[in-house]
């Protein structure tokens, strides 16, 4: 394998990773931008998501409508628990609303080893499609693929609802100031419940390609990726849209080209290295790295 | 009469900031309420709006109490507060501002000519669309939040410190915005610091001093009130 | 009430304690001292804790890392010298040969701990709320990769172990009564005074010639100190050390104790540790009765998330404990 | 209203203390089960618990030991080693003859320090490294072969019979297990003299392994085989993505690889020309019985050989009561140390004199077209010293 074959392998690993931190990211920055809430708990919609895909697959639907059905679950989950858990907590202190996203943690995942067993199961729902293409010298696994290409129509999506409709301005104007926002008569409670469902459907979306490039799933699957995603939220700048796609790219390519570059024996440090990262980008440029003058008052 | 306010108290934590204050509001007319910082101005508005919860007293807005309802419900029902210090969104542009103001009304047509409206009483905004709000200068940034408010289609407008910090000219120019106003109909609450000329422009008014309406009258009996002369006229 | 009176009630107070321990340790079985143990360890994690969140105000995630710390270097320092030479060869030579009591080890864990947190926190400590808490989170997972990965000197994965059981209830109880007492006086002395002050108006406190970044750092390094000292008893409790052992559970687990306790009361913190670790083993009785494992944790959940929705300022709420409420319903003499 | 807190918590601790001290009956043989049935470990844990359940059926139906029942008492240590501390002191403290459970090296060093101090025996039914007896003392028995000796087994079967002559090790560092069995096979490999081609890492919930695959495709010389030393979590993706990126490489591994989830996860396309040593072919005649009655009291077949191996360590324990004719805990000590030639579904058992690790022969499976064809079974030549 040439060094340029070599280099361009390890890109496309790092999209696809990077592809799915977006899409998580996304969910826990609109939240944030809108409430100021960190929600542990977004990870555990990917789990809730791909468990409901599979059992819904299980009893025999179609797999096209098991994921449509299993991510619109997802959504709902995430309205359920803003509901319950996030509501009732509205304008508390920031630390309190923290905790309760992870006691809800807490929750989902014991509930989960209790309902669905503590142990790994496949996922191999979408293994009809996993043969690899080749292109040149590159092999590239179909579900990379599709997972770009999904993330990038769904960012373009995602960026056309922000910019264009109604919903999405309101959430930006709930972001930029609650106040001024509730006096111009922005419902709040419709621009919060549809920030959680709309980050809750892509929670759920990124689970099954999450899942799906793993082959498997299990009750604290999304404990990981949440974190992950808070990552990129902060070098994205927290709580912007756009920085949380951009945080996305830039850690999937940071940690794949951690472990390509340096030496085994360093390769276990990768996850230290990326909070290191983490904190000096706070400290450093708190806005993130796209710079917005507007996201610095937010510190 | 489309706002009447009675025996409003409003507590912050453990602080009472308003004592019971009563007044109220005619179709058509407008109100203007002046006091100095902390006097309790910007908290009665706030709770008229929605945004604060008063502890006692009672808000009728065309006969109905308005007290429990989210602010995004009385913004419904035609009350429109422009807020102190202008809060227009920074990141929208001016445009989408203008949209925000009218994010209760369905009526795409409507709206589309309110813009136009909007824009006809405040030129400047014209040429800046598309510019982020948070670029403006301070006297754009006062006639964006004006005409955000405006996008409501309010039956009672009210305007909370709307000259604050603006150069003389544009403190005429938005004067003369409410003026033409005024002339068209709209009922407006005005709290400014400026007395002098919110008196000008106002039909009634009250004076409200910590947390207590303490005088109320004509524009003309308050201007010429020896104690609101050397209050708030400046002897 | 007389003052005196007050510290004659506390002396008895404390001698009834000692008294309970004495029972414990000579008459009670092994299952009731391991629980007692970890009780008190909880006490000083909770109250430690609450120096620097909850009186401080600082959103700290990361406390458990300063424990991590603790109990590596009590794991290191009493660990068998051969087991040392064999596992630890990145130490320096003359430590191998070195075996410490529990006390030197204890003292060394809560200073180094102190000394990181001194580093950690000249970084850290300008951040604010949530990225605060983010970046101790951090912190956090950084202890643990280190611990993971340096081979040579915390074995990695795989843990120390065969760690000497020098931890027994006078031990425990002692640091839990020493954490407590420092961190009340620290509490009614001035620094305490700044600190609540700093915590409820940074700038107006800074007016007044507070320095906050120090007084948070301050309360930062010996909040550490004192859950360095927690690991170290820890480590020689269960006898092994390993990265995953301190981490987001035990995270959780004293925070919520402090957040129900109420913030910035070290009695709530006490109350709240004891109440919890009963708690906690009351519920796996209750878990295995019925066979659901796990269902414990989802009541624990449900409880705080309830205890944070009507009740945020927890049980004390930044109350303290007195005699003269003591007498207000027990007639004390 | 803080004290009527204080005073409700005092009242419970009082009913608690006083319900769980309660006279032990002796009518029953009773034995502690410890697993960690929650948390990170209960993939391998909660199948160990179900393999004790189906043999304590198994014993009871056919009557018991010594005309009595035997009885489990069951505790969940929650991954968390303070749990575990604190768990088996409670169980000690109801009088059982002997311990069984866990499956990870760390939790046992949390678990059985206790039962050493009280000379109760603990049977670790899943953790395998071959110092942990000597770590925690005589009281430790493993039922398991420890991974020298299965690294070894490996080594030697990538070597000699499939000529394997360099190899690349992928691991998993966050765990004794994985960490040791590859540190066992490297040196039996490099003193056969096979060439240890590079190392790469992970750690335990990764479930991205590209980078570290595409660096092994850009190597100039392809190794042999691929050394992959993974817990059955994590197996069934590392094989997914190294076939998905078209490397037709043989893989060899250890114990960790006998989980159906290999197969399912990787598909049985990538899950093929994989080679792996573990306790027992489950598809053999001696297991069948097993796997078919796990089947029928569980609804579905054993997850994975941890619940052989769970269903081993209780059948030993309740052997040791029946040789030592007694429940007590240190005659069943010594009966346990003296075992010789026991039975089990993972193979027969024999501990030689002071060694607490038993020697038993190593299954090397094969995996084809995600089926496990039992290949041989082999006792290594030599073995790296603990």
């Amino acid at each position: 394998m040439s060094s340029t074959a070599y280099f361009f392998q390890q890109f496309i690993n790092a999209l696809s990773l990077g592809s799915i931190y977006a899409l998580v990211t996304i969910g826990l920055a609109m939240v944030f931008s809108i409430l100021r809430l960190i929600n542990f708990a977004h990870g555990d919609l990917m789990m809730i998501g791909s468990y409901a895909i599979l059992m819904l697959f299980n009893a025999g639907l179609p797999v096209w409508t098991a994921i449509l059905a299993g991510v619109a679950i997802s959504g709902i989950t995430g309205i359920i628990m803003e509901r319950l858990c996030y509501r009732p907590l509205r304008g508390s202190a920031e630390m309190n609303t923290l905790l309760t996203s992870f006691a809800v943690v807490v929750l989902l995942e014991n509930g989960a080893v209790l309902f669905f067993g503590p142990n790994t199961q496949p996922f191999g729902i979408l293994n009809f499609i996993q043969p690899t293409l080749a292109v040149g010298s590159l092999l590239i696994s179909k579900i990379d693929a599709i997972t770009v290409v999904l993330t990038l129509a769904i960012l373009i999506l995602t960026a056309l609802f922000i910019k264009k409709t109604t919903l999405g301005i309101s959430m930006r104007a709930v972001a930029d100031d609650l106040t001024a926002s509730q006096l111009v008569g922005i419902p709040l409670n419709r621009v919060i419940v549809s920030a959680f469902f709309i980050g809750s459907l892509f929670a759920g979306l990124a689970g099954l390609l999450w899942s799906a490039r793993a082959g498997k799933i299990f009750p604290l699957m999304g404990f990981i990726p949440v974190v992950k995603a808070f990552v990129a939220a902060v070098i994205g700048g927290f709580g912007s849209i756009p920085g949380a796609v951009i945080g996305g790219y830039v850690l999937g390519f940071a940690e794949v080209f951690f472990v390509a570059l340096l030496p085994p024996d360093f390769q276990g440090y990768r996850d230290a290295f990326v909070f290191v990262l983490l904190i000096i980008i706070l400290l450093v440029r708190p806005q993130g790295i796209l710079g917005a003058k507007a996201m610095e008052r937010r510190i | 009469m489309i706002l009447q306010v009675t025996d409003l108290e409003v507590f912050y934590g453990n602080i009472q900031a308003l004592h019971g204050i009563s007044f109220n509001v005619e179709e058509g007319e407008t109100v203007t309420i002046i006091g100095s910082n902390g006097a309790g101005k910007s908290t009665t508005l706030l709770t008229i709006a929605g945004l604060l919860k008063p502890g006692k007293g009672e808000i009728k807005y065309l006969g109905t109490s308005t007290k429990t309802l989210p602010a995004d419900r009385i913004v419904r029902r035609g009350i429109s507060l422009c807020p102190e210090g202008r809060r227009i969104f920074s990141s929208l542009t001016v445009y989408e501002n203008l949209i925000m103001g009218a994010v209760q009304r369905r009526d795409r047509k409507k709206i589309r000519a309110d813009v136009k409206w909007v824009l006809s009483l405040f030129p400047d905004l014209n040429s800046r669309l598309d510019q982020a709000g948070g670029t403006l200068s301070g006297g754009q940034q006062q006639m964006l939040a004006i005409g955000r408010s405006l996008m409501s289609r309010p039956k009672l407008l009210i305007l909370d410190e709307p000259s604050l910090g603006l150069a003389p000219v544009l403190v005429n120019q938005i004067f003369n915005v409410i003026a033409t106003l005024k002339n068209d109909g709209t009922t407006v609450l005005l709290v400014e610091q400026n007395a002098r000329r919110a008196l000008e422009i106002a039909d009634r008014g009250y004076v409200i001093e910590t947390g207590r309406i303490t005088m109320e009258g004509s524009s003309t009996f308050l201007k010429s009130n020896d104690q609101v002369k050397s209050a708030y006229l400046g002897g | 009430m007389h003052s005196g009176r007050q510290a004659g009630y506390t002396f008895m107070a404390l001698g009834l304690f000692f008294l309970g321990i004495y029972l414990l340790s000579a008459y009670g079985n092994h299952y009731y001292q391991r629980v007692g143990n970890l009780m008190m360890i909880y006490v000083i994690l909770t109250v430690s804790l609450n120096l620097s969140s909850g009186i401080m105000g600082i959103s700290s995630l990361g406390q458990i890392g300063f424990m991590a710390i603790g109990a590596y270097v009590a794991a290191i320092l009493t660990l068998p010298p051969g087991l040392k030479e064999r596992w630890l060869t990145g130490l320096p030579h003359w430590m191998h040969s070195i075996q410490t009591g529990l006390l030197p080890a204890m003292l060394l864990a809560g200073l180094l701990a102190a000394v990181v947190a001194f580093l950690v926190g000249i970084v850290i400590l300008r951040l604010q709320g949530v990225f605060a808490a983010v970046a101790t989170l951090g912190f956090l997972i950084i202890v643990k990769v280190i611990a993971e990965n340096w081979m040579t000197v915390t074995r990695g994965g795989r843990g120390l172990s065969a760690l000497p059981a020098y931890t027994n209830l006078w031990w425990t109880s002692t640091a839990a009564v020493v954490t407590i007492y420092a961190v009340w006086r620290i509490l009614k002395s001035p620094h305490g005074r700044s600190m609540i002050a700093v915590r409820e108006h940074d700038l107006a406190a800074q007016s007044v010639g507070i320095n906050a970044p120090k007084i948070r750092l301050l309360a930062f390094v010996i909040s550490a100190f004192f859950t360095g000292i927690a690991g170290a008893l820890w480590a020689n409790l269960i006898g092994v050390v390993s990265p995953g052992s301190f981490y987001l559970w035990l995270t959780l687990l004293i925070i919520i104790m402090m957040v129900v306790g109420g913030m910035g009361s070290v009695t709530g913190s006490v109350i709240s540790a004891v109440g919890f670790t009963i708690l906690l083993e009351l519920l796996r009785g209750f878990e295995n009765k019925i066979a659901m494992y796990g269902i414990s944790y989802i009541i624990f959940a449900v409880v705080f998330l309830l205890m944070i929705i009507f009740r945020p300022e927890g049980i004390m709420g930044d109350r303290e404990f007195s005699w003269r409420n003591v007498r207000r319903i027990i007639p004390l003499p | 209203m803080q004290k009527k807190i204080s005073i409700a918590i005092l009242a419970i601790a009082t009913v608690f203390l006083l319900a769980f001290s309660g006279p032990v009956g002796a009518d029953t043989v009773k034995i502690g089960v410890i697993e960690n049935l929650t948390g990170s470990m209960a993939s391998l844990d909660q199948p160990s618990l179900n393999g004790v359940k189906l043999a304590l059926k198994e014993i009871n139906d056919a009557g018991g030991v010594l005309g009595k029942k035997v009885e489990i008492i069951v505790r969940d240590g929650k991954s968390d080693p303070a749990t575990l501390a604190t768990v088996v002191e409670e169980i000690l403290g109801k009088g059982v003859s002997a311990l069984t459970g866990l499956s990870d090296t760390t939790m046992v060093l949390a678990a059985a320090p206790a039962a050493q101090r009280m000379g109760v025996s603990f049977v670790s039914s899943g953790a395998t490294s071959p110092s942990l007896p000597d770590e925690v003392g005589d009281c430790l028995f493993l039922e398991p072969f420890g991974d020298n000796v299965q690294a070894a087994a490996a080594a030697e079967y990538a070597y000699n019979d499939l000529g394997a002559k360099s190899v690349w090790v992928l691991y998993d560092k966050a765990m004794d297990y994985t960490y040791l069995l590859q540190r066992y096979f490297c040196d039996r490999f490099g003193g056969l003299g096979g060439a240890i081609i590079s190392k790469a890492t992970y750690q335990t919930g990764d479930t991205d392994f590209r980078a570290q695959i595409t660096s092994l495709k850009s190597k100039k010389t392809l190794p042999d085989i691929l050394f992959i030393s993974s817990g059955p979590d994590e197996i069934g993706t590392i094989v997914k993505q190294v076939r998905d990126m078209g490397i037709k490489i043989p893989i060899v591994g250890g114990d960790g690889y006998d989980t159906p989830l290999l197969a399912k996860v990787a598909g049985p396309a990538a899950a093929t020309d994989i080679y792996f040593t573990t306790h027992v072919a489950l598809d053999s005649k001696g297991t069948k019985a097993f796997v078919e009655n796990y089947n029928k009291m569980f609804g579905h077949p054993p997850e994975n050989g941890f619940a052989a191996l769970g269903y081993d360590a209780f059948k030993l324990i309740v052997n040791a009561v029946k040789n030592a004719n007694s429940a007590d805990p240190k005659a069943v000590k010594t009966a346990l140390a003296a075992t010789q030639g026991f039975k089990g579904v993972t193979g027969t058992i024999n501990y030689p004199k002071g060694i607490r690790v038993p020697q038993k022969s190593v299954t090397i499976i094969k995996v084809d077209g995600g089926k496990f064809i039992f290949e041989k079974e082999v006792m290594p030549s030599e073995i790296p010293a603990p």
